[in-house]
């Protein structure tokens, strides 16, 4: 009896991690590492409509306990992403999350339109908050009506649940949250990276190519799960949280504050063999900690002694 | 076959100013070739968050062992630099795609040009070359004295030219000038070092067979973040980029931008 | 000749470096430790009208390369400060930064009204960013408008200059940036804290008694100096940086992003003895880097190659 | 006077299950009394930010050392638990206020309880009470068998009471049964450990004089971050706060709300 299953819109999961998107490419390189069958899904790197090359390096800069990041939504575009990558990760047992992107609600509804419609996409990311493009997604995740208006549009025209990707570079996460819930979201993923930028000590530039980039990792946990706690409570819908996890008790720290699932970005490069040793570890932290599901740490920090919300059938 | 593993420190020594040699031993080493890389973990649970990306420079198979030269420049390497015989330090390799040996047919005559820390992978690059039954010749170039390593053991492989920036060492220069004035001649070139460097070989040298090995930031070291692109020629839009830590770290010249 | 002395509205620093406020009380522990003459100035702890005990503690928890704290304002309320603290500190030849803090606007004012007039009182550092007490300031430093409103009241009361401290939790920090100057603002101060917090593995309950409390530290500092850069370019207050500062190389970084003095915080913690080490490398550092002065490395980030907009006399 | 000094470790040995006994050598010693504390930097620049608070539990003024009994619980104390002889460690202090010696009188009798990792400040107090012609009797608890220690060094000093939570060794239980159960008799009493045990104490002995050393997350240690604080007693309003960090860790028992 499995101790990690995890049910969500669109997504069956045989446990709750999955790599985030942007940090496992297709999965091409890190199924050469382990075998890609035991991760609980895969959000796949952001598409779009046209192929995009992305910022000039340097695109990642490290921080304390964190890193910058600009790549600039680089992908081949949606078509080559459904031609090429989706149909080889069919060999895969393993619900796909396509991250969506683009510069105009046309893009988004396009690249939603057609990959929702590949057959091993069980759900979307919408990502409304990659902070390292100009005029590229992260105004729709920073407005609630405009976030409103999109998940709404990209809702009409998916074939799979939206989920949709939140930016921490807010004022009232709270008020984005309920925007996508009113948009008619499936789901929440949160936390996308924190604006941040580094400079050289020598040159007195900014050591991104991009000058500011997206800061993830450790640091940035604090933020991620302040937010995911804030949200779960006002919101129905599920989340899937992630933000500097690295180990199997970040992952039910994150379950505490609300979220049903998580996603692991940053600490896949630190080490790489990090989901398949976190999804080993989980079930024995588990029962150190005297819980028979993982589900019955979702919100227990703020629903502490409520019965969970979730049953198992 | 890529590998994580706790590799045991066999031998640090500083062999020139704050420029170390790490020997380790590893499973590394049976699968290695001259220029690949290797992704290091430094200063364990408490060190930095990413990898650092150190070249190969040389292997030893049936010891299980191979050697990274490095330079302690920053939080990174200066914690590789710290550690002492017998610990373990956690790599990830071998990563990439090394020099084409292939390339150059015995008899034939190499050119290998380094520049600084770009030096440590031609050194296995010239033994196997050697092995091969190809005449090497190096043209090494550091930034000073103090700074100068391996001279002995390039000699050993082949003629050695030296050059130093500020002249304290060998010729005074860029290594491009002792090649135009020592009118070296080659049939394949292998380099590695600054882009500068790169670049000036790949204009100064242009109906010649070269393979450069190409340096960025990385993330991942894998090939999975975009981290470390680079543009390929004569296509503007960059549908055709090229990763350098998964495609790379070595290019044909006038296969990618520089 | 120094090449640290810089002037701001109200403060002739004889160098840029300072203790930010709450991490260094009233100076009265820190005087044990070393001679507080060497200081650039000295950011007191937040006054409010009445006396505040602040929040149940924890009151601080460590994060990866960073800290939460919510103290809450505990503060003896500004009569007792302009009674006992501020006299004790006027041994020391070294301008004073009053931190103002309030739940409503008359609060402010009051306090603003009343420290200003302190003998060593130089400058007001309005605190409409505090994370860590409900209905706390927060709501001043979120909302352009009200935080305009605000500056514009403190001001008219102030017998000196004002900077107006800024919140990293918002969405558009320039927006918030020009509406104080638009309140009359005479300066800046940034940032203060994010909002996070963390759970504890064993109970699932936050670690701090507060539930959520203010991120600190090195893990901030690439927001931090992502805000000053985007602030700096657009107002033409001068900015006290901070978040995360550790070093002379931070102090530096600050000023390429476009801060005119700095503030340190939470690497007092870390080492007691930091902001005299600091201000005794600097020199060093900058001579190193090929500066004569310190305002040489101003805002080079962004106006790399214009002559510093600042000469001394 | 509060210094920051990088001590030299003379001595570390595991004295019981995860419990530690380190001895440094610093100019610290020189003024160290019992119940102040140090706040140590574990784990060098690569180590956490926030210093950790740890008790001084003896001190050798002549040889300039002094030594902390600590617990390896989490990230900072496994590091300075890691440390080997003749490495430095940056350590500050002395801080705070101690167990006032001069509240126990020659001939008198002094009660000294402590808990776990609250017992280490009680050994260099009995030590000093002793020398002073006062009479101890020790009371110590612990979770279980394995992380018993000191038991031989306090029996020294006078009548030592073991107990633990699980019956493992000594009576089973907590400290404040086996006081009742024996009827000790004292003039002052002086204890250290977790907060539940210290409200015990104080709600067992109304009438005694006592004081108590409290423990609570720092951030400074040394009185500028009002993160320690705790209430006085009839202050509802806070205004007569007390921080553990610089007005304690020990307090009258009475003086602030447990
Ligand atoms: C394929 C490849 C092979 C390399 N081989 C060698 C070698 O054999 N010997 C050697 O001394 N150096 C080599 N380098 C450079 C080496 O990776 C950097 O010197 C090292 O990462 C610096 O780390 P640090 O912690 O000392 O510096 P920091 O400045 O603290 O590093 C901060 C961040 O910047 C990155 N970084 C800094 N400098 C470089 C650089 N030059 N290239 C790529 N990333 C950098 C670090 O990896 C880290 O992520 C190689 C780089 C690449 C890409
Ligand atoms: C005045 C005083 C004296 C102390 N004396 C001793 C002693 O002699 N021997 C001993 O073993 N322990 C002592 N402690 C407890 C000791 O400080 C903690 O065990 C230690 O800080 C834990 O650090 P860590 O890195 O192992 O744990 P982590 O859980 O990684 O620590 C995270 C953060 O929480 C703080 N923290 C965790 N536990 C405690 C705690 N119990 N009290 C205060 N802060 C805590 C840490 O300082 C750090 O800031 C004392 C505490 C205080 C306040
Ligand atoms: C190199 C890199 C690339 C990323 N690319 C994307 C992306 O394409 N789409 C997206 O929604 N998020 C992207 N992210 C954000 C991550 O998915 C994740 O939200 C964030 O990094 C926080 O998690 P972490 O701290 O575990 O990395 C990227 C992050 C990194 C580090
Ligand atoms: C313990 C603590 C208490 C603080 N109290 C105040 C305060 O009273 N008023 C205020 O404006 N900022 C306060 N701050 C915020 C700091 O002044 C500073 O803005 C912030 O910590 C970022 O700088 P740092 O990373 O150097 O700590 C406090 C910070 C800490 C860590
Ligand atoms: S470093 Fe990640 S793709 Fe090359
Ligand atoms: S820890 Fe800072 S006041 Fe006590």
């Amino acid at each position: 009896m499995s101790m990690l299953d995890v049910t969500l819109p669109g997504l069956s999961l045989k446990n709750p991690v999955m790599p985030a998107s942007g940090c496992f490419g297709f999965g091409r390189e890190f199924s050469q590492l382990y075998d890609l069958n035991i991760l609980g899904a895969i959000m796949i790197k952001a598409a779009t409509a046209e192929p995009r090359f992305g910022n000039p390096t340097p695109r990642v800069a490290e921080t304390p306990s964190g890193m910058l990041n600009a790549i600039g939504l680089q992908n081949p575009g949606f078509k080559e992403i459904m031609a090429q990558e989706l149909p080889w990760l069919e060999q895969f047992n393993v619900p796909i999350i396509a991250n969506v992107a683009g510069s105009t609600e046309e893009e988004y509804v396009e690249v939603a339109r057609n990959i929702s419609r590949a057959k091993n996409v069980s759900a979307l990311e919408l990502n409304v908050s990659c902070p390292n493009v100009k005029e590229g997604g992260i105004a729709f995740g920073t407005d609630p009506l405009t976030c409103q208006e999109l998940t709404r549009k990209v809702k009409a025209v998916s074939a799979v649940p939206v989920y949709v990707k939140l930016s921490p570079n807010v004022t009232n996460i709270v008020d984005i949250a309920l925007a996508a819930e009113a948009g008619g979201a499936d789901g929440l993923t949160m936390i996308n990276t924190l604006l941040g930028m580094r400079l050289d000590l020598a040159t007195a530039k900014p050591v991104l190519g991009n000058t500011t980039g997206g800061l993830s990792g450790p640091a940035v946990k604090p933020v991620a799960l302040r937010m995911v706690y804030e949200v779960s409570m006002k919101t129905t819908l599920p989340i899937i949280g992630m933000g500097g996890i690295h180990s199997a008790a970040d992952v039910i720290e994150f379950f505490y504050a609300g979220a049903s699932a998580v996603a692991i970005g940053t600490a896949n490069f630190t080490d790489p063999f990090l989901c398949p040793g976190i999804i080993e570890e989980l079930p024995v932290l588990l029962k150190q900690l005297g819980y028979e599901h993982i589900l019955e740490c979702k919100g227990r920090s703020w629903n502490h002694g409520r019965k969970p919300a979730y049953h198992r059938a | 076959m890529i590998l994580k593993e706790d590799c045991r420190v066999i031998e640090q020594i500083e062999i020139a100013d704050s420029i170390y040699k790490l020997t380790v031993e590893g499973d590394i080493a049976l699968t290695a070739e001259p220029g690949q890389f290797v992704h290091v973990k430094t200063g364990g649970r408490e060190g930095p968050l990413l990898r650092r990306p150190i070249s190969i420079s040389s292997i030893n198979r049936e010891a299980r062992q191979f050697t990274m030269i490095f330079r302690a420049a920053g939080r990174g390497t200066f914690l590789l630099a710290s550690l002492l015989n017998g610990m373990a330090v956690d790599i990830l390799g071998p990563l990439g795609n090394g020099y084409p040996l292939s390339e150059a047919w015995p008899g034939s005559t190499a050119l290998l040009v380094g520049g600084g820390i770009g030096i440590p992978p031609l050194y296995e690059l010239s033994r196997q070359l050697t092995l091969q039954g190809v005449k090497v010749t190096h043209v090494l170039g550091f930034q000073t004295a103090s700074v100068v390593f391996y001279e002995q053991e390039f000699s050993a492989l082949g003629k050695t030219y030296i050059t130093t920036v500020d002249g304290t060492y060998g010729e005074k220069g860029y290594v491009t000038d002792t090649i135009f004035k020592e009118q070296i001649d080659f049939d394949t070139l292998f380099a590695c070092g600054p882009i500068q460097m790169l670049k000036a070989l790949e204009t100064g040298f242009p109906n010649k067979k070269a393979f450069l090995s190409l340096e960025e930031r990385m993330g991942c070291g894998v090939g999975a973040c975009f981290a470390c692109v680079c543009k390929v020629h004569g296509d503007p839009d960059g549908r055709l980029y090229k990763k350098i830590c998964s495609d790379g770290p070595v290019f044909r010249a006038g296969e990618v931008v520089l």
